[in-house]
């Protein structure tokens, strides 16, 4: 059901772990599927230097943090604010359908950890938003009728 | 992958050699449509008459009670909604519980929209349904109590008997879907009063796409498939012949040696249980600790999600389930263990397994090898697990 | 009875060798659940994605337009019923045909007794629905046409496309029972503007026990089996997994090699109508003369009875059927064979040969052979041939 990306993400997952002292970190999930995801952020001169994730959630939802941090290391904040949950399912070689949505997490935790820390550091990040509540919406695509 | 082990017995089961060799030859020769005059159909008719004895004689019913259907959700999905129809006259009220397999519940729901009223019952800690509860939602109007005898997920058997007594006492019609019981349970509808009891071929070696409703004699029902004069007009559609004749061996063979194979699944199975709960810190059985199926092991580990849990056990060869295989598309934790009051993450974290004829201690050992590991790695990515130790620093 | 030829390949057919063997794999080693997470059930949800490809394929449709079901009797009960739920606030008529299988009219009889409304057309002498009658009878709530695409009995085809037009015209929704056509006749539910089509594999050597329902992307129609997320959760149930493997292999076949085997079929089809005709006096052909199924010859002799005739070529060796064998276990003559206008003794003295890919030209000699000898001995049993005898003299 997976592609072989999306496996091996899964089964060697990258940056998996923690920051102490982080300069940023974001936890977002949905308590309805159960899925939670954290990351931290180590920036220096606007540069991510380090990330590293934890996440309770499916197959998807780890890999794609596995490759979204990938995806933002050594990035500028401005350049890791472009990734978004396409950009990390296309270099997973894409996701099945009911599982697009485990995508969004990961684009939502990095927005997450940026804004706070901008708002440790004082700084206004532009276009970023203040993190939502909840993530996914779970519009299952029941063709049903 | 070599090695792979299967533990979802609960989810399908392989057709047995002994099942497929006496349907084989009614896919090629024996071939006729039962229905007809010549004498090449005789066979297929004797043939079908042979497989409803099989399965009447298992749970102690008349030939004649046996309907065949295309599984066990046509037969919940008949038995629910045919009653109803029969009884809406009478009145629009109907009794389950809220671990229903969804061919229940989903049907139950269907009829609400249909201006039906349905009770879904609480269940206890371990999935029972209070019979002083049951007692207490019956009504003037209620037509029909529908009570699984074994839940699919957490193997939890119901009293049946004693739903029975008090369905017969009350005048109200029981249905029981006993897909998960048949098999590896007594059953016996005469004596534990059971009105309709819904049956699968495949969770007992019998082959997919064939179950059966049992019907007591006298129980007015509609009809739910129209057309052909087959099962006594019951339920139209050319007779799936190599189907049932498997269904009819597959219960046949079941019984014949329930008792022996019970008691070498329940041995594995408590090996199970005892092997992980004790080398799994923050784990618990979910279930009935004894009134369970003899195969089931259901086991949630906090602070883990259970898809993670099963694709990490495939790629180790390990085949097992996360709650009911049938919702497996959902994205929901699953209602049984949210109605046993298990919160939400947990409910997430459930393994659930099954084990079948194939399974031998050395599967088990390698189970209890690999699955300390597997649990420890997912705990170490969640941030569920990291906020815990935290706090209990 | 050492020669058995089967002349009743409209009743059902064996599965084929190539299909079962296609078949026996999923019983037994890939017999996973498909719904379910880890790898090796992923060989049986690739295995139903290549059946529903096949479907597909046959009938010009697109994969996620297929869905199986447990044969052409649910088909045809899911297509109507479900229709009707979801355009009944729209409006409650129903156009069909006097001569539709059972599956059809008793769920519109069904249906009747719901509230709904349904036109039953008329046929003429050959079969054939008149176009115009469709085009008179479609109304403001009209919201279904069901009209099959070949007749079980007489093998009459009508003017699908045309049919489909009309339907497309006036905005009303076209579902055509294709069973018996499909396999061997051409059918494009694009061109002909299909909504709706209900298949099964038993009648095109697949297993019996399933089939499937075409519904074209954008129609609104609401499960009628309720359940699991299977197909895509419009048809719940665990997935008959060989029996849906089997479907596929068998409508690939039937379709790759249609032209050459219907060539073949309808030589020996008009060589049997011919010697009958030409042998047996006081017979005459039911059914239109071309727009026929290829396999089909529908006789009646005058004088005689169905029953009787069926045994007499079941004691030579010969299987046969008089009207559909679904409708055999009723007393009444042929809805169908009255709906052509056959007076009722007429009706009751029918033969119906369908050929399939076993029979040869000596099955069909030796058929030409006994024939006449068995209607004449039946017709100096009968008090109707002495009257007419006698008022000829
Ligand atoms: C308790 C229960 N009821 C009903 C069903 C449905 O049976 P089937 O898969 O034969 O439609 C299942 C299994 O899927 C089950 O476990
Ligand atoms: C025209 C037609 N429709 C429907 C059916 C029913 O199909 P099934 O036997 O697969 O239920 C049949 C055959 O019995 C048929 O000939
Ligand atoms: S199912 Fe929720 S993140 Fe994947
Ligand atoms: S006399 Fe036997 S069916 Fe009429």
């Amino acid at each position: 059901m997976y592609t072989e990306k999306v496996m091996d993400h899964f089964m060697n997952p990258r940056n998996m772990g923690e920051i102490e002292n982080a300069s940023g970190t974001g936890t977002v999930g949905n308590a309805k599927c159960g899925d939670i995801m954290r990351i931290f952020l180590d920036v220096e001169d606007n540069i991510i230097k380090d990330v590293k994730f934890k996440t309770f959630g499916c197959g998807a939802a780890v890999a794609t943090s596995s490759m979204a941090t990938e995806l933002v290391k050594g990035k500028s904040i401005e350049e890791a604010l472009q990734v978004t949950n396409r950009s990390v399912m296309e270099a997973l070689d894409g996701l099945p359908k009911a599982k697009v949505h485990c995508s969004l997490l990961a684009e939502e935790a990095i927005h997450a950890a940026l804004w706070d820390y901008a708002q440790k550091h004082n700084i206004e990040i532009e276009g970023l938003e203040p993190p939502k509540e909840d993530v996914h919406d779970h519009d299952h695509d029941d063709d049903e009728e | 992958m070599d090695k792979a082990i299967y533990f979802d017995y609960a989810a399908t089961t392989p057709t047995s050699k002994e099942v497929l060799e006496e349907m084989i030859p009614f896919f090629t020769q024996n071939f006729g449509n039962p229905s007809s005059v010549y004498s090449i159909a005789g066979k297929n008719k004797e043939a079908i008459l042979k497989a409803r004895e099989q399965v009447a004689t298992a749970i102690n019913a008349k030939d004649d009670e046996i309907f065949f259907t295309s599984g066990g959700t046509e037969a919940d999905n008949w038995a629910i909604k045919g009653i109803a129809e029969s009884y809406e006259s009478k009145g629009k009220h109907i009794i389950t519980s809220k671990i229903e397999h969804h061919a229940v519940l989903h049907t139950c729901e269907y009829l609400e929209k249909k201006g039906f009223q349905v009770t879904y019952l609480e269940v206890d800690e371990y999935g029972r349904i209070s019979l002083q509860d049951l007692e207490n939602a019956i009504r003037e109007d209620t037509i029909l109590i529908s009570i699984m005898f074994a839940n699919n997920e957490i193997g939890t058997i119901q009293s049946i008997k004693e739903i029975g007594r008090i369905a017969k006492e009350k005048g109200v019609i029981f249905h029981t879907d006993a897909v998960q019981a048949l098999g590896s349970v007594h059953i016996d509808v005469k004596d534990m009063n059971i009105d309709l009891l819904s049956m699968s071929a495949h969770k007992l070696y019998g082959p997919k796409g064939v179950g059966a409703l049992y019907i007591k004699k006298g129980v007015k029902i509609k009809a739910y498939i129209h057309g052909g004069a087959q099962e006594k007009r019951r339920r139209a559609g050319t007779e799936n012949v190599p189907g049932i004749v498997g269904f009819g061996k597959a219960i046949e063979l079941a019984y014949a040696n329930r008792e022996e194979n019970t008691k070498k699944i329940i041995a594995l199975r408590d090996k199970v249980v005892k092997g992980i709960l004790e080398n799994v810190p923050y784990s618990r059985l979910n279930g009935h600790p004894t009134e369970r199926l003899p195969n089931n092991a259901n086991i949630s580990f906090d602070f883990i999600e259970g898809e993670s849990l099963l694709i990490m056990l495939d790629m180790k060869g390990v085949c097992a389930s996360s709650g009911s295989a049938c919702t497996s598309g959902s994205l929901d934790p699953s209602h049984v263990l949210m109605a046993i009051g298990l919160p939400h993450e947990t409910a997430h974290g459930s393994l659930r397994i099954t084990l079948g004829d194939k399974n031998t201690e050395e599967d088990v050992d390698y189970l209890l090898e690999i699955l300390p590991q597997i649990v420890q790695r997912l705990r170490d990515m969640s941030p569920l697990y990291e906020d815990f130790m935290k706090m209990n620093q």
